[in-house]
């Protein structure tokens, strides 16, 4: 029956969010998985609309365009992620801007806004208990009993004489 | 090392037979191995003891190396002279003493505190060893446990009631006199 | 002059108000102008959010954002929108919320997927940790598989999940921990050219959306009585007047069909695929499989000043 | 030359050197063992334990004739063709004889005797005594008895050396312990009423071979050969005795001196030897203050903070230069500092402004210089590095502004601020002198005990006592001499050398012997130290010093790791601690 | 009776009849363990040990709650719920039973979620997400041997889950469905169990749920000689408590799965009544021979933990790429010739097939694979 399920609309409306939400990702992050994932993002908002096409005509062909693009994203990621590990290997970073020696020769590099370290926040680190406990020292405590039985001037001589 | 080091004796791989390059016999013999033990435990021949109920019993309580203990002498004063000797023979320093004069009159120096870390204790005997008045020896008591490392760490106090609560399963070694023995008390020359 | 600066800015602005309300009640400028203020809110949320720089100041720049962002995400839902036709008034009120003569638990549902969905979104571009960032991509995943669920996709629902979520972004997340395990680093903190992204954003949204909510009078299902000048009109239109085959007589064979579909009807361009995803597999061994010899880096990568003396 | 002969080996000693036995054999690498003699002390030849065989070899022939009889090898003076044998059968008998008497004697309560580790009579006994007692009397009584302040007789354990009696005869000339009684009933005692007290006391307890005088500050305390020596100088007088602080678990037990010709012979005052409260006082200062002007009750900054408290140091001394001129500012330079320590600090005073006025702290001045019977003397000046510091003050600013001058300058109201280095053991300056200080805009005072200067002060910055410090110091007579270091600082104290350092902009660690070498370089009167300071150190104004004889068994160093070397060591480094470094309590 | 009421009574007692299941079966296993090492096992607490596993839960609940000062809090907390909340979940198409009768009603099935249509896709996808709990645990204890423990155990997990898919795809191909209920019926029907007749694929799925489930050959999230306890080194208490739980709910998912798909579910010649007769009996026969099957099946695990030791990162590696992964494809492959050219009700040929395909296996593996390849050679030995 018509109408029983949301209609079309909404799902392409959250498709076209979606695929939005992947571009303003995609263009404002600067780290290669974050854009990556972006780029699969504007798939999904795909897939919802493929899908939700698929609902509303009730054939099939709208899930098959979504499997491929599945299948496609698959094929994507191990290719990317195989890429970014050997971008990694070379530059030590997954930031997209230590790359931009691949411009036209005649382009200007776009210099990218860098930011502070984070401060970093003062560590308490907890210590651990002693492995053993020495007894409190005082070098002067041994001698007492022996000072305090002499009496005044020398010679004088404790226990047996 | 390189690989082609002279000092490198390189040993084959033992050859495998069918069955071995299948892991199916040794799969098998795992699975077998296991099985037998356990129904033969199930059987009720395991070799577990219920230890609080069923003590271990030891050849010779004597000879054994467990938790320290300090003499006392007949007069039940420590028998310890604080002469260091086990703190020095200690291989695992855990052996701390303070030395002081004594309050008797016919013993120059007694330990102010003494002080056994029985966690850092290798409970290797050498303090036994190393004692010249048989004042610090080893109990047969075994079961030493602690909530804190503060608990495990033995003064004077404990170790004298360590003696308290073995000397009669455990005599001491020797009955004799301390270090030297002068004269008794207020003879002169 | 300047003393009556304020009276006159005053009444400047609730000269503009009546005219900006004015606009409102307009059938169409009105229509256009509530949903492109919806989206308005919702990017220079989004711009909040972005990460612009150091954590400390900015505390305040995401909380905004985020109930900018929210707020339009509700106001999507709630604000009504009339499409100016009577037949199609019950069916379609709001830009995301349709309450008709469904049952009140599709609706919810949906509409609980489609925010999860967008929040995860929206969290998953604006958060500083990469591994956050895989995270909400995953949660996305899940509401959209909901979503799926929710048009009869049982099939592409589960291998959404078994895909994307079991295995690629778990895959991405093992690269993200071994680069940097740590978490966020300094390129992370900063987005390039967020205004001009945002706007950008923007703009492709109110396209989209606008144009498939000014379509959307036509979308009365076996009824389309205007014609319309939008070519996606039109399509829709003709699209609808194909089979309908949402009523399948065998529900629990739905792999079997969505297989001879595929199988059958798409045969060539899954061999395709598969030859494809192979192509990939080589390609990526191929790729990262090989050490890197770059200048000046050994083949750990660790060391700049790596042996360079080893013959080669 | 004279040709001598021990052992079969012939060995050459100069004409003008006038050598007993024992002296020549230790040339041939040969130890004779001895109780009583002492190369400080007169011979009495009363422990028999060098007898040796002698005779003499006739130039022209070759023959030899031995002397019948054994004579002591301390009290026979070795000539031009004397033969000493020191290891025939008749020897080995004699040395048996008399160990086994002197033990027949003895208590062997080694395990609670505090020489136990050092003991002559352990020693021997291993390399010279019979291996069982034969007799299994035990005579003794355990008496022990209280000679005077520091000292105490376990009168069992004496072997009648009568070395400390000869001592107090010769050397510290009181003259307070005597020989009581004859035969075996002979004891060392006291007059009553005269008990030993005088300065030099602690010395009999170096002196005695055995362990029946025993330092009553040291008695218990430890065992020997749990504890490290380090060598050090004395800072309590100007003579600079050489003197070795014995350490164990970073706690200093006792100090004893260690044989230096050129400054104290074998020989320590009291005063140095026990009067060390200071080095691990509770109340030492640990932590760098800053005291606001009004409070005074200040905020420390811990030990994680120095760089912060350093930084802010540097900030208010380089604020005041900088605000009322260089010449507003004193760098005051403390007598108890080491050389390199005040090279340093100078040169700092110097990097904040050219014209800062460089001052010599107090040097502490008690009584006049009592000097003993054999020439020992302690000196009224009570600080080890007078000399030092203002010949580096000289070098920086040529002239030397004393502290006097200094509390005249402050007085005047000519300074606006301060450094004033102390690290003076005692308390140095009382509450009207310090007062003159608060009239200054900036006060900082490193010190190592609260003072009522430091009180003033509006930064406290802790320093170290000498034991915790490397450097060098010249005593009164120019000799500089090296003193390492034996404890760590106290928690939250850095080595005033690191602190200076510091403040410097100096990158790593402090070190003191490369600061030598950069002082040696720069003032030149520093300048025979630029190779380091030898063990008995280096007079730098007369440029002349003895250094202990090289002997046959090589240089005599310490510590001495064996008892076989150890016999010939003791001819020259008598009352050096026989203790080597033990490997478990190390 | 209410649409709502049935899940949730169904909700209720499996949740709570795994949580008693794991409780006790840790007993099990620790006696099984002890009884194996010659020892007794727990015997203290209660007649047995009985109560041993109450003394557990009360000291997971009563132990102290640490979070690492370095962890990411959110993170941390999420982990141990999130593996238990799947491990949990995938038995909402799991069947413990099959039918039960209902006065004046449809009769009820015997899982959570009757009916759906990918039952199996479910668990699978359900299972997916297990490794969530695993990486994030591993990384948010900001510790070195757990994030090791995490990317290994994760990469272990995905690593096994195509081999476990291949294996049951013969498995549907001869059921038709991915519908438990179906495959179970399916089985009873024919009278073949299914490990019969693809014994190949029944070898690949034990191996690869024994890996995706973490038990001991292939424990290598945990192994406790070289990662301290991998990814749960630094959970404390309850939440170590829940990793503990959803790893044994994993292996009695595992358990299930295979008693459903290769060993007939609760189907037993003679015993079990037919499929669809509902009564009371045959009702509680079935559910009592389906849970017996599989206590057995986790017996066996048990029993193969005690007995073989752990294998190797790059070995267990090995066995998913390349062994279990041909192994799966070649029961595929043998399982499509046989669907498509066979006699449908001629399971005896398929049976025979099935088995000469293991021994084609075996065979070649004897004669042609050389399992030390890869070790270091000594110089000029080529």
């Amino acid at each position: 029956m018509p109408g029983s399920e949301p209609a079309l609309n909404n799902y392409l409306i959250v498709g076209a969010l979606l695929f939005t939400l992947g571009i303003v990702g995609f263009l404002t992050r600067r780290n290669l998985i974050v854009m990556f994932l972006c780029a699969e993002l504007m798939l999904q908002g795909v897939s919802v609309t493929l899908v939700g096409f698929s609902g509303y005509h009730g054939s099939w062909s709208g899930q098959v365009f979504a499997i491929f693009s599945l299948a496609l994203a698959a094929a994507e990621a191990g290719i990317a992620l195989a890429l970014f590990v050997v971008l990694f290997r070379r530059g030590h970073s997954l930031d997209v801007s230590i790359w931009q020696d691949l411009r036209e020769a005649d382009q200007p590099p776009i210099p990218d806004e860098t930011t502070d370290d984070e401060p970093q926040a003062e560590q308490v680190w907890p210590r651990l208990a002693p492995a053993g406990l020495l007894p409190a020292r005082s070098p002067k405590t041994a001698g007492e009993p022996f000072e305090s039985a002499m009496p005044a001037g020398a010679g004088s001589e404790r226990g047996l004489r | 090392m390189q690989p082609d080091s002279k000092q490198i004796k390189w040993v084959d791989e033992p050859k495998l037979g069918l069955a071995g390059r299948l892991y199916l016999t040794p799969l098998i013999d795992g699975l077998s191995l296991t099985a037998r033990h356990f129904f033969r435990t199930a059987r009720g021949e395991g070799f577990t003891r219920q230890f609080p109920e069923e003590r271990p019993l030891f050849g010779n309580p004597l000879i054994y190396r467990g938790v320290h203990r300090l003499n006392k002498d007949e007069q039940g004063r420590v028998k310890c002279v604080a002469c260091f000797l086990c703190a020095t023979a200690c291989p695992a320093h855990c052996i701390d003493i303070i030395g002081t004069e004594s309050p008797w009159a016919d013993r120059e120096k007694y330990p102010q505190s003494f002080v056994i870390d029985e966690l850092r204790c290798i409970f290797c005997g050498m303090c036994e060893e190393a004692c010249p008045v048989d004042a610090i020896e080893l109990t047969s008591l075994f079961d030493l446990t602690g909530a804190s490392r503060e608990e495990m760490v033995f003064d004077k106090e404990k170790l004298l009631s360590v003696y308290d609560q073995t000397c009669d399963l455990e005599p001491m070694r020797s009955r004799g006199p301390a270090a030297h023995s002068g004269p008794p008390p207020g003879k002169d020359h | 002059m300047l003393a009556h600066f304020p009276v006159l800015a005053a009444s400047r602005i609730s000269l503009l108000a009546d005219q900006f309300r004015s606009a409102l009640q307009q059938p169409h400028s009105g229509l256009v102008l509530r949903s492109l203020l919806i989206l308005v809110a919702g990017g220079v949320g989004l711009y909040l959010m972005l990460p612009r720089g150091r954590h400390t100041g900015r505390r305040f720049d995401r909380i905004i954002g985020a109930a900018l962002a929210t707020l339009s995400l509700v106001l999507l839902a709630t604000v009504e929108i009339p499409t100016g036709l009577a037949e199609v008034e019950s069916a379609q009120k709001t830009l995301l919320w349709s309450f008709g003569s469904e049952s009140k638990i599709t609706g919810f549902t949906f509409y609980a997927l489609a925010a999860i969905s967008l929040v995860s979104a929206v969290m998953m571009i604006t958060s500083r940790n990469p591994v956050y960032s895989a995270l909400w991509f995953a949660v996305v995943l899940l509401g959209n598989s909901g979503l799926f669920l929710l048009q009869g996709a049982e099939f592409l629902s589960a291998a959404t999940i078994i895909v994307y979520a079991g295995a690629i972004v778990v895959t991405f997340l093992f690269v993200i921990m071994l680069a940097q395990p740590s978490g966020a680093a300094k390129y992370d903190h900063v987005s390039r050219e967020p205004l001009l992204s945002c706007l950008t954003g923007l703009i492709l949204s109110s396209v989209l959306v606008g144009t498939l909510h000014y379509s959307a009078r036509l979308d009365v299902r076996g009824g389309a009585t205007e014609t319309s000048i939008l070519p996606s009109a039109e399509i829709i239109t003709l699209s609808s007047t194909l089979p309908d085959s949402r009523h399948r007589t065998d529900a629990n064979r739905h792999v079997a069909g969505l297989g001879k579909a595929l199988f059958l009807d798409h045969v060539v361009s899954v061999e395709v695929i598969g030859v494809l995803l192979l192509a990939a597999v080589v390609g990526a061994m191929l790729i990262a499989g090989h050490p890197v010899h770059a200048p000046g880096v050994n083949e750990t990568g660790r060391n700049k000043t790596g042996r360079n003396d080893r013959p080669s | 030359m004279a040709t001598i002969t021990v052992d079969g080996n012939d060995i050459q000693v100069g004409d003008d050197e006038r050598l007993n036995v024992i002296q020549a054999a230790d040339r041939a690498g040969v130890a004779i063992p001895f109780y009583c003699w002492h190369p400080g002390l007169s011979v009495v030849a009363s422990c028999r334990m060098c007898l040796v065989e002698t005779g003499m070899k006739n130039k022209d022939t070759g023959e030899i004739s031995m002397m019948p009889k054994l004579v002591p090898a301390c009290q026979t003076p070795a000539k031009d063709g004397t033969v000493v044998v020191t290891n025939s059968p008749k020897v080995r008998a004699n040395q048996n004889f008399v160990q086994e008497g002197l033990l027949l004697d003895h208590p062997v309560d080694c395990p609670i005797c505090d020489k136990a580790g050092e003991c002559w009579l352990q020693d021997y006994y291993f390399s010279y005594g019979h291996q069982e007692r034969r007799a299994d009397v035990r005579p003794f009584t355990s008496r022990k008895r209280d000679l005077g302040e520091h000292v105490t007789l376990f009168v069992d354990r004496c072997v009648m050396c009568s070395r400390c009696v000869r001592f107090t005869q010769e050397v510290s000339g009181g003259s307070e312990l005597l020989v009581i009684d004859r035969g075996s009933h002979a004891e060392i005692d006291v007059f009553p009423g005269f008990p030993l007290d005088d300065q030099m006391s602690g010395n009999v307890n170096d002196l005695c071979p055995v362990g029946a005088l025993c330092s009553k500050d040291f008695l218990y305390q430890q065992r020997v050969w749990f504890m490290e020596p380090h060598d050090s100088v004395c800072t309590r007088c100007s003579t600079g005795c050489s003197i070795q602080l014995h350490v164990s678990q970073n706690q200093l037990y006792r100090i004893q001196p260690r044989y230096n010709p050129n400054a104290n012979d074998w020989w320590m005052c009291d005063i140095g030897r026990f009067e060390n409260e200071s080095v691990r006082a509770p109340e030492r200062l640990s932590s760098i203050e800053h005291r606001s002007a009004d409070s005074k009750t200040g905020a420390g900054f811990s030990n994680r903070l120095w760089p912060e408290g350093l930084k802010a140091v540097h900030g208010a001394l380089s604020e005041i230069a900088a605000r009322t001129g260089g010449s507003t500012l004193a760098v005051v330079l403390s007598p108890f500092l080491t050389c390199e320590e005040a090279y340093l600090l100078a040169t700092y005073a110097k990097t904040i402004s050219a014209d800062v006025v460089l001052a010599l702290g107090k040097v502490p001045v008690e009584g006049a210089d009592k000097t003993f019977k054999s020439g020992f003397t302690i000196r009224a000046e009570r600080c080890p590095n007078r000399l030092g510091v203002e010949q580096i003050l000289r070098h920086f600013q040529k002239s030397v502004i004393d502290w006097p001058a200094l509390l005249k300058k402050v007085e005047a109201g000519e300074l606006q601020g301060a450094y004033v280095s102390a690290g003076y053991p005692v308390a140095w300056i009382d509450e009207a002198e310090a007062a003159a200080f608060e009239r200054l805009s900036l006060l900082v005072v490193h010190d190592i005990l609260p003072s009522p200067l430091a009180r003033k002060a509006h930064y406290v910055v802790p320093g170290v006592s000498f034991a915790e410090k490397d450097g060098s110091y010249v005593n009164h007579s120019g000799l500089i001499q090296w003193g390492e270091w034996g404890l760590t600082p106290v928690e939250g104290a850095h080595v005033d050398g690191q602190t200076f350092s510091d403040l410097l902009g100096r990158k790593g660690l402090y070190q003191a012997a490369s600061v030598l070498k950069e002082l040696a370089g720069i003032v030149p009167f520093f300048a025979r130290a630029a190779d380091g300071v030898p063990q008995a150190g280096l007079n730098l104004v007369t440029g002349t010093e003895k250094h202990p004889r090289t002997t046959a068994l090589g240089t005599v160093t310490h510590p001495l790791p064996t008892f076989r070397s150890v016999g010939t060591a003791f001819l020259e480094t008598e009352a050096v601690s026989r203790n080597g470094s033990n490997p478990i309590s190390g | 009776m209410q649409v709502w009421l049935e899940p949730l009574i169904k909700i209720v007692l499996v949740v709570l009849a795994t949580q008693a299941a794991v409780a006790y079966l840790v007993l099990v296993e620790r006696k099984v363990a002890a009884y194996m090492q010659d020892r007794l096992g727990p015997n203290r607490v209660g007649p047995w040990g009985l109560f041993q596993p109450i003394a557990d839960g009360a000291k997971f609940i009563l132990k102290e709650e640490l979070i690492p000062a370095g962890a990411d809090r959110a993170l941390f907390l999420i982990a141990p719920v999130s593996i238990l909340a799947a491990a949990t979940l995938a038995f909402a198409t799991i069947p413990f039973g099959y039918l039960v009768p209902w006065p004046g009603a449809d009769p009820i099935e015997l899982t959570i979620a009757p009916k759906v249509d990918i039952g199996l896709l479910f668990v699978f996808a359900i299972g997916s997400l297990g490794v969530y709990g695993v990486i994030l645990g591993g990384w948010a204890s900001n510790n070195k041997y757990s994030l090791l423990g995490g990317l290994r155990s994760s990469a272990q997990l995905v690593s096994y889950e195509i081999p476990l898919g291949l294996s049951v795809i013969g498995v549907l191909l001869f059921s038709g469905s991915l519908r438990l209920e179906t495959i179970i019926t399916a089985q009873a029907q024919s009278g073949w169990w299914w490990f019969a007749v693809q014994p190949l694929g029944f070898l690949v799925f034990m191996v690869s749920g024994c890996a995706e489930a973490s038990r001991l050959p292939f424990d290598l999230p945990e192994c406790e000689q070289e990662l301290v306890g991998g990814y749960h080194t630094e959970y404390t208490a309850m939440k170590f408590g829940m990793f503990a739980f959803a790893e044994y709910l994993h292996l009695i998912t595992v358990a299930f799965l295979t008693v459903n798909l290769y060993l007939g579910g609760w189907h037993l010649w003679g015993l079990a009544p037919y499929a669809d007769e509902v009564g009371w009996f045959g009702a509680i026969v079935r559910v009592l021979v389906l849970n017996i099957k599989m206590l057995l099946v986790i017996l066996f695990f048990m029993w193969i933990r005690w007995s073989w030791p752990r294998f190797r990162y790059d070995q267990l590696m090995n066995i998913a790429w390349k062994v279990m992964i041909p192994l799966g494809v070649i029961n595929l492959l043998v399982c499509a010739v046989c669907q498509e050219f066979l006699d449908p009700k001629n399971y005896l040929t398929r049976a025979v097939l099935g088995w000469l395909a293991v021994g084609g296996c075996v065979l070649y593996a004897a004669l042609f694979a050389h399992p030390g390849k890869t070790r270091l050679k000594a110089p000029g030995i080529t």
